[in-house]
């Protein structure tokens, strides 16, 4: 058991799959010598050459489109997209390539590819580079969106998304790379795609959220504890296929709910939490269902990016709002 | 320190071989073996009528909008014969002739215009991907084709087709970009019928070749007369063999002209004159390799007789066949629309798939009690 | 007063915006002698020259591209997108610059542009062609996304459209080119972008529509009346910025909801009508509120497009089950 | 019918004037007047010391990442000094000097750098994009600024820039495709500093010379010594004109190297050798042009001094005008994040601005708790 922070783990997790199976490639812009811009793909290049290490030329329509076509001939590449803000270049690919293999061609054909992208905000970086779309991906059929929230379900949930035989969209939030440390067992483990997990039990509301903002949700959690309110965490881990079994079971318990994420709200992860549980669960409800979320405008340049971004304190009073409709 | 011309060492050349009239230029004359010589004729005719055939279909209203492929059968033929079984064939969708001699069934083609997802599904054991509806962006899946290759120490190479039009596009540039960067094993097939849809070719690109594009990648890149099957031949041969023994990828431009509309939607009139059509009407590709195997004795008329006759009846089985597989239980099934989303479905899938399934349940219900309902009246009247 | 389809309602538009303003341009891939394919620019080319009917490259991203350029430059480009199945090769210049322009120059420059795209199902036609994905849009800040339903709202949400200080999504749901004809007046008219309209008023329960699907709905209001059912029915007219208000008002009234759109389910249009009335008339809710949508699958090809449509009938179950709560 | 050689028509050429030793080809000289070559100079150096003050800035805190400009500043000067007022100039990132120049405030660049949206507003009058982000996506903007200058028969230029990765992307592509479709006024400028990031030149494209790009657009093409102000001028000052009179679009590749790492985040040593950036160091642009202007009579060693102590001013001036601006409650207004998405704010946005509102009541309010409880203590204590 080691304690690593998530960039490490996510590296790790890169390490172990080239390790074990041989088909599996990783490309991307600068994912190479330099090791990525985040450093994630760390020893790579060094350990398995420049032909399973791959710098791209500056192009993600043709990283994702020839990534698609490594994974027809037999091979599971990885590929990175530098920014979850550049990755509409490749949006064509994704849509209308990557989502519809397997169906077009009725299972003859299919991808097992991962999409691995660092997303989110707070990083104070300049335009383009906080983006949290994963909604858009969401809404495609025929993909998974895959979003961990801590070292040890990032490793775990990267091996299954690399196992998975189709494509993966693998959100990494960006502002947890290097937030905390986690142990994580020595012995490389999986995580089913598609399994929200209930984090922290309670009666009283619930929690939905995943990936960076998954934190002002814990962190408002310990701080209504305090006020004797006590709240269900559900961390969704997957966005798509979305696990709503679990989330319907923990508001038929609580009969409250909070969906806190950074992505913009209009037609966003959360509508879909409201639209299921109103569906699964709507005699269930004592309250209407809160959306602590981003605005709906781009995310600020970072001197007002707190503006926009969840916090705890949004939570709370969302929380308290819900508590005492 | 002054001002000097930087040399390109690349030569961008043209080829054309057997003319319009059939006239041969015998010093470019590629030594194909006579059966070979009968195979690409027999894939170019069963084209040919297959297309002819769908038209009329579509005409009557038993088969959708699809692009016609009549005039492209020279550079998709004369291409394709230079790949292996297990090389991969990447076609855009006036590849008619060398998806038919890959593999495809003619019914599967059919079945794909008329509405029918399993007719896209390649069959087992065939290196094809399908056509491909998007413009250009079947280039990049080639060129990872290709990557993978070499990657994998295999020896194959990769058969890929574009439209003039599908130059303009960014996937066509990045493709072509990333295949000379990587040295992948990669043909870049042209097929520069001078139009996309309506737009003229000038309007598409000012250079004066899609040949010379090549330049911009370091790439080989020549232009050929498209309806000659024997240029398209030795053009994409050599280039075949270069990316075999590991030099990279090529561009071959065939200049052509759609002898049809761009669909069975198209009105041509509106764009194009009649005129042209009928000048390039008599350059087209299968009169004069017919001429040039009866010429050289690999066929004789009566030959040429029997193989339409062969490729007509293969033709109408397949018509027949597609049209009963329609029919079929297996093609009919509505769950075939989500079963084959995912590998497995996934629960908020499964929850629609049961939707549907109900709606499957109240129309068979509804079709029941209507029957009931004749059959009585049937009986009473 | 004349009696067009909303093919020719929308020309009709197209034509006096280019009277009316030289700074008008239409431009896309065989708009000009072509005049489109589905005929929507006929005679533009012949009145207004090349230099204002732009046939251009196959290159959607340069179509989008080049149009924000224009319009940084005075003119006020009208392009067209042959199907919604392409636009995805332009997202990145949607997303990336479209929609933040004004937000990036805190005013400065602003984009007065409209990207007229055919959408939906129902034409028996191909892959790629029959797409409906108006909620990629709805989730993208900056962007107003027009659906029209019928002649007239067609060619007067055009014209607002076209008089927008900013980029504008217009959807064509091309199933409806031909599908019906309707008075529209001789002096050109505009309605208000942002505006919702019932169409049909009843006190049982509100269907919510848009687009093509909105004859779904009233299909199955008529049929439900003969059972006295009676159906309130508003046409969203313009998905985002959505008008809640009214649909909540209707929602309101008739405690009664289900939503009619054939785009797909998650994160759709749909889930982000759910998630209004939910915060805005929770109490008034007397039933789920259900979703009548595409499935979370490709549209399917023509052969079995029929079981992804909604249709009257489906409307008519998901109504009763919701009336029978 | 046989073999044949295509003839491309365009030569593509390089261009070096004033060598990384200021030795002149006087044949080649361009004949500037001296007031030009001194504005050139000044804001050369004005970009080069803006750009080293917010290093500095940078490693306080003071600035979130920025890339960094030192050694494009001949490429950016040499080319934007050839258009007028009311042309247009459309930058990457690197262009500091030249968008000084045209009259960005440098108040505004720090802004930008520092995270406000009010860096990014170009001056009022001032033709100029902001800076773009996403690689590649302006050169289309600048395309249709140029189209519409054709369609409303004004008789302006475009001058707009992109690095050497850029011209993967298909934007890249597809821009300079359309500019010579509609024989756009644009003077496309790349500033090929051999990396993007950490991919060299060679890993981007298998061709030697940006330049020979232009084959594919039957552009006019040059590459030239991208440290040399003068090559830079003279070539760009032939694009200019020939845009001007109607001939269309340009590529100018000015070859040169990143003298600082690719942002303030990055670690050059991982991809290029300490060493090579020692040998640019000595090419770069100003020293030269120093010398240049010396040897000319243009300005004098006291001159160039001045200049210094003049360019500092204004830098220091702009730091505190900028530090004091980030303070100011114009540009802290959180509501800014808001009121410019649309021109007005639509009635579910008004909703959310109803929450930001609320929730600076609610700091506002525990500030002043704090400030009550802090000056209750204070009295206590
Ligand atoms: C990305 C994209 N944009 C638009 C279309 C619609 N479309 C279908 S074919 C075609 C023209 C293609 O021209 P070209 O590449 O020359 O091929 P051709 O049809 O002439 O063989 C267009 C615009 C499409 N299929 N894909
Ligand atoms: C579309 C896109 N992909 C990736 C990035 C991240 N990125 C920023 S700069 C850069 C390299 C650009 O190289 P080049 O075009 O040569 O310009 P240079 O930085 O060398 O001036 C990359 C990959 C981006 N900004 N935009
Ligand atoms: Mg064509
Ligand atoms: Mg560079």
């Amino acid at each position: 058991m080691a304690e690593i922070n998530m960039a490490k783990a996510i590296n790790l997790a890169l390490h172990e799959a080239m390790d074990r199976d041989q088909r599996v490639v990783v490309m991307g812009e600068d994912v190479g010598q330099d090791e990525g811009v985040f450093r994630i793909t760390e020893g790579l290049f060094a350990k398995y050459g420049d032909e399973r290490v791959i710098d791209t030329p500056l192009a993600e329509a043709a990283i994702v489109g020839t990534a698609i076509g490594m994974s027809i001939n037999g091979l599971k590449p990885i590929c990175e997209i530098q920014f979850t803000g550049f990755d509409y270049y490749a949006f064509h690919q994704v849509e209308g390539h990557a989502s519809r293999f397997r169906n077009r061609t009725r299972g003859r054909i299919h991808l097992p590819m991962v999409m691995r992208m660092p997303y989110g905000g707070g990083i104070r970086a300049l335009e383009h580079h906080s983006e949290s779309r994963e909604a858009y991906y969401a809404h495609t059929p025929g993909l998974k969106v895959v979003i961990p929230s801590g070292p040890r379900n990032a490793r775990a949930l990267l091996h299954s998304a690399i196992q998975d035989p189709d494509p993966v969209i693998y959100l990494e939030p960006k502002a947890c790379y290097r937030l905390f440390r986690e142990e994580v067992p020595d012995q490389m483990e999986t995580l089913p795609i598609g399994q929200a997990h209930v984090i922290r039990e309670g009666e009283d509301i619930t929690l939905v959220s995943y990936g960076a903002s998954l934190r002002a949700a814990i962190e408002a959690a310990e701080e209504l504890e305090e006020e004797n309110i006590h709240c269900e965490i559900v961390d969704l881990l997957t966005v798509s296929p979305m696990d709503h079994l679990t989330v319907v079971k923990s508001v038929k318990k609580t009969g409250r709910c909070v969906i806190v994420h950074e992505g913009q709200r209009n037609c966003g992860i959360g509508s879909e939490v409201v639209a299921r549980i109103n569906e699964h669960a709507f005699l269930y409800l004592e309250a209407p269902i809160k959306r602590v979320t981003g605005f709906d405008i781009p995310i600020p340049y970072f001197s007002k990016e707190r503006y926009y971004l969840p916090d705890a304190e949004r939570v709370i009073v969302a929380c308290k709002e819900t508590l005492n409709f | 320190m002054p001002r000097t011309v930087i040399e390109i060492a690349q030569k961008i050349e043209y080829l054309s071989i057997l003319d319009e009239n059939a006239n041969l230029d015998k010093s470019l004359e590629p030594d194909i073996p006579a059966e070979q010589l009968k195979t690409m004729y027999k894939y170019m005719l069963l084209g040919r009528r297959t297309d002819e055939r769908m038209l009329k279909m579509q005409r009557q209203g038993r088969l959708g909008t699809f692009p016609q492929s009549a005039g492209h059968e020279a550079i998709s033929m004369g291409s394709v014969i230079n790949i292996k079984k297990d090389d991969w064939h990447v076609p855009a969708y006036r590849e008619l002739a060398g998806m038919l001699y890959r593999g495809w069934p003619i019914e599967n083609i059919i079945l794909f215009w008329n509405g029918f997802e399993e007719g896209t599904r390649p069959p087992e054991e065939v290196n094809d991907l399908p056509i491909c509806v998007p413009i250009a962006s079947q280039l990049p899946h080639a060129v990872g084709i290709g990557m993978a290759m070499n990657i994998k120490k295999e020896k194959n190479v990769v058969m890929t087709y574009f439209g003039d039009g599908a130059t303009s596009e960014g996937d066509c540039h990045e493709a072509l970009n990333f295949a000379s960067v990587f040295k992948a094993p990669v043909v870049f097939v042209c097929l520069n019928n001078q139009y996309a849809i309506s737009v003229p070719l000038e309007r598409q690109m000012a250079c004066e070749t899609v040949a010379q594009k090549a330049i911009a990648y370091n790439m080989p890149g020549i232009r050929v007369d498209g309806n000659d099957v024997l240029a398209v031949y030795v053009a994409t041969k050599e280039a075949v063999d270069r990316a075999r023994a590991g030099g990279g990828p090529s561009l071959i431009e065939g200049l052509t002209y759609r002898l049809t509309p761009h669909t069975t939607a198209d009105d041509p009139k509106r764009y194009r004159s009649d005129a042209t059509t009928d000048e390039w009407m008599k350059k087209e590709p299968l009169i004069r390799f017919a001429k040039y195997l009866q010429n050289k004795g690999v066929m004789s008329a009566k030959d040429l007789e029997d193989m339409e006759v062969e490729v007509d009846t293969l033709v109408k089985a397949a018509v027949t066949k597609a049209e009963e597989m329609a029919k079929s239980e297996e093609l009919l099934n509505p769950y075939n629309i989500i079963d084959h989303v995912f590998a497995d479905v996934p629960q908020f899938l499964q929850e629609q798939r049961d939707e549907l399934g109900e709606y499957m349940k109240r129309e068979n219900d509804r079709k029941a009690k209507k029957n009931a309902k004749k059959s009585e009246t049937g009986a009473l009247s």
